[in-house]
């Protein structure tokens, strides 16, 4: 089996923006991510996650590495200053290189 | 001066959350439940708009809507004196729009009195949420222009994506969704729905309260590093706008019950709404700050001293 | 022809969904309130078996068998038209099966007129929610063995697996389950329950069409997409089914109400077993096909146009 | 001997895991009722206390409290016959306290049957939450510190936390706040929250119950690998302790209702606080173990068979 | 403290597919995984999770290389050609290396 | 866009550890994390998740590389022996090194 080697732009931030991420990825032809509900602490103090104006999101989204360090780029500028943030990339091995 | 039960539960939630117990209501309970809260108060809204004419309470629905624009344009200049100006419009927003469950508690504490009052306050309910969302939003934006290159065209939504927020926001598409379904139904159609809409309204009422409870415990943090000015805020802004409803109530004739309730609208703080439109208009503003003083001083105090007190105000003033 | 405010819970979802509204209901509510919905009409099925002699009903809940069997084989070829033979496959065995939500709402159109129908359309509901799986799978199958290599033996489950996941699948055995407890407590040791199971039917019911709505308009997208196709299928398939509805309940001899639920059932289209089942029945076919047709279109359409219309059908036919 | 329908609500789920369906309830369900549950049984022993002066029933509770750290004690040296002292003790622990959902099956039997009993056994289901716990505690840090170096200091957290574990866990923060809560507002704040706390406990209880037998099967591969063990504590205990329940019973002078209903919460055994507190305090111990034999045996050996029959030990031995 | 390098897989697909997997996963004698429910989009179109027949799981499972990549493989062909399936592996370190 | 190295703890294990975790985390100094809810399998059964007593957690935390192992080392000695409990560390890229 050959794998093939990609980045993984991973996006922990609050859960309101959600659609406008999602509207970001679109606009940059994206073609996947994953999404999974969590709560956390952080500079803006913690993210329970009991109640409503205060929950997380984690987003992972595989790319080329050019592609997810502009998105990682983009978003700390767009929304680092005032939203709880925390982004990082890694590398992973993909087995269809063509869906990423 | 009597505790009311459904008090008490809010209290049980708030003393468990401050012993850090281990009790936890799962999130999608507090979601479901203010689903529900929203709908049946739209729906008593509809229910009771059906009876009336719609043009007889222009003249009142115009007057609240007013009352609505005014609220946040007083307490701006009051809150600017130490706070920056977006948490300054920030929190001037979040007080003058309202809360929906401090309303409920406010409607059982009248009816457990016996004090009979305007149908329609559902309605002002309603209209109240969103005008001082769209000033808070103008007072922050102003205030960020002239602090220059600080505000970049992304911080913040634009004014279409904004009003999409909060037109459509949660609370304003169940109140104004129930009241809706409460109109075309009428009293006929709603009464197979009645044992969960009406019936079940003050039970399930507790434990959103218990959750409220815990919730506010999680806010105790916040209160003890921000201190005084955020209880001075907490207590102050709502005894005095409480007056600013008496004065509306007054205005528009209303019955002594009447006025007690556009009280308690006035003095109430949205945590629901406001903070989800805030958070998305003027992301400068600082949440905790906002949510704090509303949710961990204003919300408790109105349960447990203010809608007794507005009552008493609003009993004293009309001569009711 | 007056709506049934319980849709207007449902209209009201679609209007927040199409607008994007941020309202959103926790999953685990949806999946409470359809646990909820399958065991209270299975308890209410299990009581009115319990009042009648099984063997004196025998001969409809054969017939009602052999029609679910029978509409897949008619709605097949109809799809084989323009479908791979999968997807065809697959639609059919949706249609052929029923929706639980469909069958309540059309019991709340019937109550409301005062028609009243044979207590055993819940057994029907029950009988017919599986055959038309069975027959989808099958014809899936052979189609796909015809188009050779494609289908390895992974491609879908094997027999045994497939029975397991159609029988012990939640509505089986929540609607079974509630049909058993229901028969073997009786009204007397149902009674103490009846605060739930019967009383709130109806109010949760608005619920869950509330949240019906908001997925429903989450379809909207593969409906501008595959357009006017699944348009037809959507609208054309219940009206064509309703008649064979009809044409069984005027064969058993059923009363205009009972005609009507039947035709209800027939046009109605499962969207919780069946797409479960043939998922992992038929992985080949496209799952956005089938649930956009039995849930974009035919469930909204039996809501607002269908259920009236199959009624005055009905009464035409049976001349009551 | 009928069945009570609420049964028949665990057997189907016990069933349907049993089977391996895709049956399952939402977690946030299953903590929203037993939230629910544990509120409303506190509730309903507030209710009952503030009807009787609290210094009458004060012997009666102070033998309760002697019974919660007797049992404990008894079971201890029967376990340790074939199980090492950390887990001897924890199930000890599980068996002296008890098990709300069983105390409130019995409540619905003795009902059924048209048996009344003293209102004050809430209250002792109350106080017998936590003796046995620090019994349970004693018992295994005895044991450990004996078998030297293997506790480190941080196996197992220290008296303070411990106490505050179990003080403030989920049960007896919902219980004793929902006694205070019963007891504060009376007869009459309540009334308004009837409908859901009184006139739904039942029916509520009934999805409790069906989210049990779900639970329950899970339970059953440990039961296979422990086999006999597991099976002769999980019905021996609760059929032995009963006894003590119903010699303490007889001792307080209880009707024979009253003594029935000390037999179940001295036969049943907890699963809510005790692994909670004892997973903390006892971490040694295996947790599979004592949940396995608590909720795997004797939870549904005392719903289906031990209720009853500690109905008639204790009708026979009071000859009432 | 010395640490062991093993690979870890994540799978991202359709929660029907998890009894499935975990069967497969006991057939290979696989000592431990883990599970979160998530949400997405890819190629099969988004994943809300609000309703039954629509959510995805992630899992995430630490095995040898070889074992990890033989799963990946088998898995992709069983499901890859008709479910909402994505899998990357990534190398971690792990403190107890006999645990995998 | 310059990138820098961090290591990621992943914890997985009972909900039950998540409060003497979090204060462990403060004593620690440690200045973020996340968390989402899981279920599994290993060693010590199954975690199903549907029951109180019966849920992990999947904790992640991004730190220098010598906080993070002494982390999991204290966590594995205290927690190891009794409790259900896998620990992963990898590297990962992260834009502000400040804040981690
Ligand atoms: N060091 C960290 N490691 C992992 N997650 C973090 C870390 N710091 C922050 N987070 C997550 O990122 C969110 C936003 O961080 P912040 O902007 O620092 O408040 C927090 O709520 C956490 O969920
Ligand atoms: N590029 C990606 N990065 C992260 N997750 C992805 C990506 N593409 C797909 N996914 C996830 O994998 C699931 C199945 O993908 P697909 O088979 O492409 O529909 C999606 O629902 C997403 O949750
Ligand atoms: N090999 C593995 N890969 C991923 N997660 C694992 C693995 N082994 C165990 N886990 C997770 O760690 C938890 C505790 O593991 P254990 O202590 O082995 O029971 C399990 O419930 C799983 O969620
Ligand atoms: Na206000
Ligand atoms: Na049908
Ligand atoms: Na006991």
């Amino acid at each position: 089996m050959q794998l093939h080697i990609r980045t993984m732009l991973t996006i922990v931030t609050e859960g309101r923006l959600e659609n406008d991420l999602v509207e970001l990825f679109e606009e940059r032809r994206i073609r996947g991510w994953t999404i999974v509900e969590a709560r956390g602490k952080g500079a803006h103090g913690e993210q329970h996650g009991s109640f409503d104006a205060n929950h997380n999101i984690q987003i992972e989204l595989i790319a080329e590495a050019a592609t997810a360090e502009a998105l990682a780029e983009t978003i700390q500028q767009r929304y680092g200053a005032h939203f709880a943030l925390v982004q990082w990339l890694s590398d992973v091995r993909v087995l269809r290189p063509q869906k990423f | 001066m009597q505790i009311d039960p459904v008090v008490l539960f809010f209290l049980l939630g708030l003393a468990a959350g401050w012993a850090k117990s281990d009790l936890k209501l799962p999130s999608a309970l507090y979601d479901t439940l203010s689903v529900f809260l929203l709908l049946a108060i739209g729906i008593k809204g509809g229910l009771e708009l059906a009876k009336q004419p719609f043009l007889a309470i222009l003249p009142q629905a115009l007057l609240v809507l007013l009352m609505g624009f005014l609220i946040p344009l007083l307490a701006y200049p009051l809150l600017r004196w130490r706070l920056p100006q977006v948490d300054a419009a920030s929190i001037a927003a979040h007080y003058g729009s309202v809360s929906v469950v401090t309303y409920a508690v406010g409607v059982a504490y009248l009816t457990r009195q016996g004090v009979s009052f305007e149908s329609q306050t559902t309605l002002f309910l309603v209209l109240l949420e969103m005008p001082a969302l769209v000033v808070g939003v103008v007072l922050a934006r102003l205030g960020a222009r002239q602090a220059a290159g600080d505000v970049t065209p992304s911080a913040g939504h634009g004014w279409g994506k904004l009003l999409h927020e909060v037109l459509l926001g949660k609370s304003m598409v169940l109140l104004l969704g129930g009241l809706a379904i409460g109109a075309l139904a009428g009293p006929d159609g709603i009464k197979p729905l009645d044992r969960l809409y009406i019936d079940l309204f003050k039970p399930v009422l507790t434990l959103f309260l218990l959750e409220m409870g815990l919730v506010v415990a999680g806010k105790l943090g916040i209160l003890r590093r921000e201190g005084f000015f955020l209880v001075g805020i907490g207590v102050g802004l709502p005894l005095m706008l409480s007056w600013v409803g008496i004065g509306f109530g007054v205005l528009m004739g209303l019955s002594p019950g009447g006025v007690t309730m556009l009280a308690v609208l006035a003095a109430s703080a949205s945590y629901i709404a406001a903070p989800a439109a805030m958070r998305m208009a003027v992301p400068q503003a600082n949440p905790a700050l906002s949510l704090g003083a509303a949710l961990g001083i204003t919300f408790p105090f109105n349960l447990l001293v203010g809608i007794p007190l507005y009552h008493q105000f609003a009993t004293a003033v009309t001569g009711g």
